[in-house]
């Protein structure tokens, strides 16, 4: 079977904050002169290889096992799968 | 009274022998102290089940998430809905809310460290398994000890939570006061444990069973008694 | 062998390493048995420096079960218990990758307390970074911090305290030394040995990657620019793995299946199979293949040296290697068998069929120690021993006592240890920061004692008198641990240096060494392990770092609940000073942060009272005569008297004219760092009995003030003006905040 | 002047181990039926929004600010600076 590679990104909803995010941004960016910053959010990524039958299905077995085994905590964080080309 | 109740080990549970030395030590309970995998298949015979403290399978992911998942949890959570008391210490609590057996997440402190300090809580309800021989309000010194003890919820489920009376302790000042900086970790509204509507499913993040003899408090108080002995309390009761 | 050889001149030993091995040998080296010897031979491995020095350090006595030379010390604490403790040095790794090189420094240290049979139960850490506002400092103490605390609490043992020193010279090379201490019953002491033939060596846990290789020999070279590229893989530690481990190894030694049992530290496997088979006399045979490898492409070289974390070496009896591998089962950890014990007194290595490593295990195991000279340093000529500087006038002094406890070497560690968990187990009844030592019980091994841990440096003094600097560590490590009522039963230290091939960081080595032994005789407590860490040397600004011996002192105390911590408890308590007070302000906090000099006498150890100082302190503590205590050390009398003061929210009123004293100088009085000194508090009644039990040594025990309810901090001298008169609020507000501020840039509570 | 989105992504070198991912991958993917996932490597993600004259600018102070500002450490970790188009 073909070998794919997805990127799980889990970083947190909109209305929980995100201090790790706004410490880098305010006490490291911003205080070293980087003022052309006007956000920063931080999250975790992980980076699966698995084997499937094509694309489709690679995407699709990653949708169903974050939300299974929630890989994130739906009430804090978000999730965007993506496929590596 | 005998007291029926299993102490819950999972793969690299760090508090676990702890929970257990005070129930045993301090409460005098007779409890039994089991690998997931045993519990699991002897589940049924338990009054009153305790997810322990720390760490559980490194907390790697999400603390608590990975324990979650394991079988035992399919069977804590039919326990739960006979009504059970399940009690769930700091990374117990996480694995409560990352099995849905209470609503919310706990994630990163605000703080961005670890943090092991001693904390007040406020008892907001007496109605649960964990504080039914307190009076709502009373102050409590117990410590916390974890890095991602930052509850969160939707407006939505906070306000639900709040009208069930769902909401167990807040951290508070020592006499009780709710400021910003009793909070630990940036909890919202405070929030240090909550419960299921019926009550039997109760978590917090705070460690009791650190806070029960006087010998291991800065202040000299036995406060994390009041935990153990509403438990005896509501055992009793059922 | 079957093996393609290596030429002799490729090979990175000495002249002497060569000619020793090759006497016994005869022939040329395979690539493996090159790699295995360098690794063996290099000065983390083999001591080979500090082993002619280190003798002169006593190591006998009667509850020392195991010295040096072991993993870890072991000593007697009776109630059929052993308390196994040691320390290590993780600078280098920490130094370039703080958070991972602290995290496996912890690792390690976990695991020689675990190899003896011991339930590690606590940790200790002490940091050496440049000066605190420096961004770099900033940079390597929030990361260190988080290396210790992501895996200390992780694999859930307690954190029972720490020391932070800051000093330039650290800047670039930062020294990172952590301990641990673990109890076990003595019937279950784990020794490092292979004894009989037959036996299976077993190797637990994680995969052998190429993180770490030359990791011992990087410990042992100067760290440059080219350090980064020089190391293999970095390190990483998996704390989750090694609860797992330590929960493993426990239930095997009691199930009675473990005949010998070794961690893989420095040099891997081979450090196992060959100090096993020599301590055991046997002869060690292991196939390669079976070693579960992570890159596919190792070379044998490689997998032999490689310092991979979290396994460790088991010698089991054939007939018990299933029941073992049950166990290891149901944590679901992976192990080999890898081989047998014989009795040829060798190391083989097959690969394949073949035999690519047939080495004496003693050649790996004993190499020649290297003759260092070692040559008086011109350094401390130039250093003023007499200096004073000029007496300040009384206005100034509330400002200096207020510089004072806002410097970087005075102010609360509380930002370091709240990011740790200093109370799982429910061991630790004395906490960071409440007491000198601290204090674990032991209410979950069926006894009532205590354990009292410290760790202590004083690079200052060290570095300006080499021979006092190094009695005076010992001393006041174990003034800290008589502060809390335990006796000092033993000790265990890191010895962190320069280069040792310059004859005059050797020479300062020597005199460390010298003022430790001569101490530890004085105060007749044994020395049951250590580590050297040498090459510690700013590339950047070529110096050596100032030499750093710490020491971790233990001490027992018979019935924890009295330990005692250093709170001052009720107002109109009296305020006894015991000891007395000389003119030794060289490497003082008054002396560098004030008048910014490094002259100056450092103070000296008295021999002839110190080990009654200790004991009598322990003694009135034990009978219950004294509500608070703690000892003077860095910043003198009035940072130990405000120490007391801030843990309580009360005041004091000091007359220090009645301290006694060589001088009648009010700056020296305050701040000058003589060793052998206390502060207790008592209640009125028991003010003649502390008094008298000091008496009989000649020990005076001054009353030099009371307790306060209003919370100022009140000293006079002789009369009813106060030469001092500051408010315990501000004090305390910028000495337990100011560590916060740097590092978060902001007061956050 | 325009603004951009940039993605940086910081994971554990190649060879270095991976204790999280492994974790992961082990004792919640495997276990729980997902037997395709051949390997998960775990890292963390900063989505920095900045304003920047374009697009090569946007990167440039990314990478000049990941390096200046510590936001790894190269002993330890690799840095993959992305634009998000
Ligand atoms: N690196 C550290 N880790 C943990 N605890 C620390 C550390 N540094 C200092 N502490 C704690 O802070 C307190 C004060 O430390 P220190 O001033 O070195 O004490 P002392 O002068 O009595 O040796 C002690 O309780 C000590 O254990
Ligand atoms: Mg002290």
């Amino acid at each position: 079977m073909p070998k794919f590679s997805v990127e799980i990104i889990i970083e947190g909803k909109k209305n929980a904050r995100d201090p790790e995010g706004e410490t880098i941004m305010r006490d490291l960016m911003i205080k070293h002169g980087y003022d052309m910053v006007e956000s920063v959010r931080s999250g975790k990524i992980l980076k699966v290889n698995l084997e499937a039958k094509d694309e489709n299905a690679a995407e699709e077995i990653c949708l169903k096992m974050v939300n299974e085994l929630r890989i994130y905590n739906p009430v804090a964080h978000m999730c965007v799968i993506k496929l590596v080309k | 009274m005998p007291m029926n109740v299993v102490v819950i080990q999972f793969s690299g549970s760090t508090c676990d022998r702890d929970l257990v030395n005070a129930m045993r030590n301090v409460m005098e309970w007779d409890v039994d102290f089991l690998w997931h995998e045993k519990a699991m298949k002897n589940l049924e015979k338990y009054d009153a089940i305790f997810l322990p403290g720390g760490f559980t399978y490194g907390d790697h992911l999400r603390a608590g998430i990975i324990a979650a998942f394991t079988p035992v949890m399919g069977k804590v959570k039919e326990r739960a809905k006979e009504g059970v008391p399940v009690l769930g210490i700091c990374n117990g609590f996480q694995i409560l809310v990352e099995s849905e057996l209470l609503p919310g997440a706990l994630i990163g402190n605000e703080t961005l460290r670890f943090s092991c300090k001693w904390t007040n809580l406020r008892v907001e309800t007496e109605r649960s398994a964990a504080t039914n021989i307190a009076k709502k309000g009373d102050v409590w010194k117990v410590p916390i000890a974890h890095g991602e003890g930052r509850y969160f919820l939707d407006k939505k489920g906070l306000k639900d939570l709040n009208e069930n009376d769902q909401i167990v302790w807040r951290y508070t000042t020592e006499t009780g006061e709710l400021t910003k900086e009793a909070n630990p970790n940036g909890s919202i509204e405070n929030i240090a444990g909550i419960c299921n509507l019926e009550g039997n499913v109760v978590g917090l993040m705070p460690h009791p069973e650190r806070a029960a003899e006087s010998t291991l408090s800065p202040w000299e108080t036995e406060d994390g008694k009041f935990y153990f002995q509403s438990i005896e309390k509501f055992l009793r009761r059922s | 062998m079957a093996q393609e050889t290596i030429q002799q001149d490729e090979i990175n030993l000495t002249a002497e390493e060569k000619a020793a091995v090759f006497k016994v040998l005869q022939r040329d080296l395979t690539l493996p048995e090159a790699a295995m010897l360098e690794v063996m031979n290099s000065e983390h491995c083999s001591y080979k420096s500090s082993r002619p020095i280190l003798p002169l350090l006593p190591t006998e006595g009667p509850r020392v079960i195991c010295g040096p030379g072991e993993d870890a010390g072991v000593v007697d604490i009776g109630d059929g218990l052993a308390l196994v403790f040691k320390l290590e040095s993780h600078n280098h790794p920490s130094a370039l990758d703080p958070y991972n090189g602290a995290a496996t420094g912890v690792g390690g240290i976990i695991r020689d307390i675990l190899c003896m049979g011991a339930r590690p139960i606590g940790l200790l850490d002490s940091f050496r970074f440049g000066k605190l506002s420096d961004p770099h400092t900033k940079w390597l103490l929030k990361h260190v911090t988080k290396g210790v605390g992501g895996y200390g609490n992780c694999v859930g043992i307690a954190n029972a305290g720490g020391e932070i020193e800051f000093d330039p010279s650290f800047q670039i090379n930062c020294l990172i030394n952590v301990g641990c201490f673990g109890i076990m019953r003595k019937d279950e002491l784990a020794l490092s040995t292979a004894t009989t033939p037959g036996d299976r060596l077993i190797l637990l846990g994680g995969s052998t990657g190429r993180d770490g290789i030359g990791g011992a020999s990087f410990a042992s070279k100067d760290i440059t620019e080219e350090s980064e590229s020089d190391r293999g893989a970095v390190q990483i530690g998996d704390p989750y793995m090694k609860k797992l481990i330590i929960e493993a190894t426990l239930e095997a030694i009691k199930s009675g299946v473990v005949e010998g049992l070794k961690d893989l530290g420095a040099a891997g496997v081979t450090c196992s199979i060959s100090e096993t088979a020599d301590a055991g006399g046997t002869g060690t045979e292991i196939d390669l293949e079976k070693i579960r490898i992570r890159e596919d492409d190792m070379e044998p070289w490689e997998i032999l040296v490689s310092e991979s974390q979290e396994r460790m070496f088991f010698v089991v009896k054939p007939e018990n290697v299933s029941k073992i591998g049950a166990i290891f089962a149901k944590y679901e950890l992976p192990y080999e068998d890898l081989g047998v014990v014989t009795d040829s007194g060798k190391c083989v290595v097959n690969h394949k069929g073949k035999p690519i490593v047939d080495l004496p295990a003693h050649l790996l195991t004993k190499p020649p120690a290297a003759n260092r000279t070692a040559e008086y340093p011109d350094y401390l000529d130039k250093l003023d021993r007499k200096w004073l500087p000029k007496e300040p006038e009384t206005k100034e002094l509330n400002d200096i006592c207020r510089k004072i406890m806002a410097s970087d070497n005075i102010i609360s560690r509380e930002w370091v240890y709240r990011q740790y968990d200093t109370e799982v187990g429910l061991y630790s009844t004395i906490k960071s920061g409440q007491g000198d030592g601290g204090v674990f019980r032991l209410t979950e091994f069926g006894s009532k004692k205590g354990i009292a841990a410290t760790f202590d440096g004083n690079s200052h003094h060290c570095y300006l008198d080499p021979y006092n600097g190094g009695a005076g560590v010992l001393m006041e490590a174990c003034s800290n641990v008589a502060a809390v009522g335990a006796e000092p039963i033993a000790f265990t230290d890191c010895l962190n240096f320069g280069n040792p091939e310059h004859p005059k960081v050797f020479w300062t080595f020597e005199k460390v060494v010298e003022g430790i032994a001569d101490a530890a005789k004085a105060l007749d407590i044994p020395c049951v392990g250590g580590n050297v860490s040498f090459y510690n040397h700013d590339q950047v600004n070529n110096v050596a770092v100032k030499p750093s011996p710490v020491i971790f002192a233990a001490g027992l105390i018979d019935d924890v609940s009295k330990a005692m911590n250093n709170k001052f408890k009720a107002p109109k308590q009296h305020i006894i000073l015991i000891g007395e007070t000389r003119t030794e302000i060289g490497g003082s906090e008054y002396t560098r942060v004030i008048h910014q000099t490094e002259n100056g006498q450092v103070p000296k150890v008295d021999f002839t009272t110190a080990k009654n100082t200790l004991a009598d302190m322990v003694s009135i503590i034990n009978s219950e005569l004294v509500t608070a205590s703690h000892d003077l050390s860095k910043g003198g009398l009035f940072v130990t008297l405000t120490e007391m003061a801030m843990a309580s929210n009360l005041g004091y009123n000091i007359d220090i004219h009645r301290m006694p004293a060589d001088t009648e100088r009010v700056d020296i009085r305050l701040f000058s760092e003589t060793h052998g000194r206390f502060l207790v508090t008592v209640i009125n009644e028991n003010l003649g009995k502390v008094v008298a039990q000091f008496a009989q040594h000649q020990i005076p025990a001054t009353l030099i003030g009371t307790v306060t309810e209003d919370k100022k901090l009140l000293i006079s001298n002789g009369n009813d003006t106060n030469i001092i008169e500051l408010p315990l609020e501000e004090i305390k507000q910028k000495w337990k905040f100011r560590m916060e501020e740097e590092m978060e840039g902001k007061i956050q509570k």
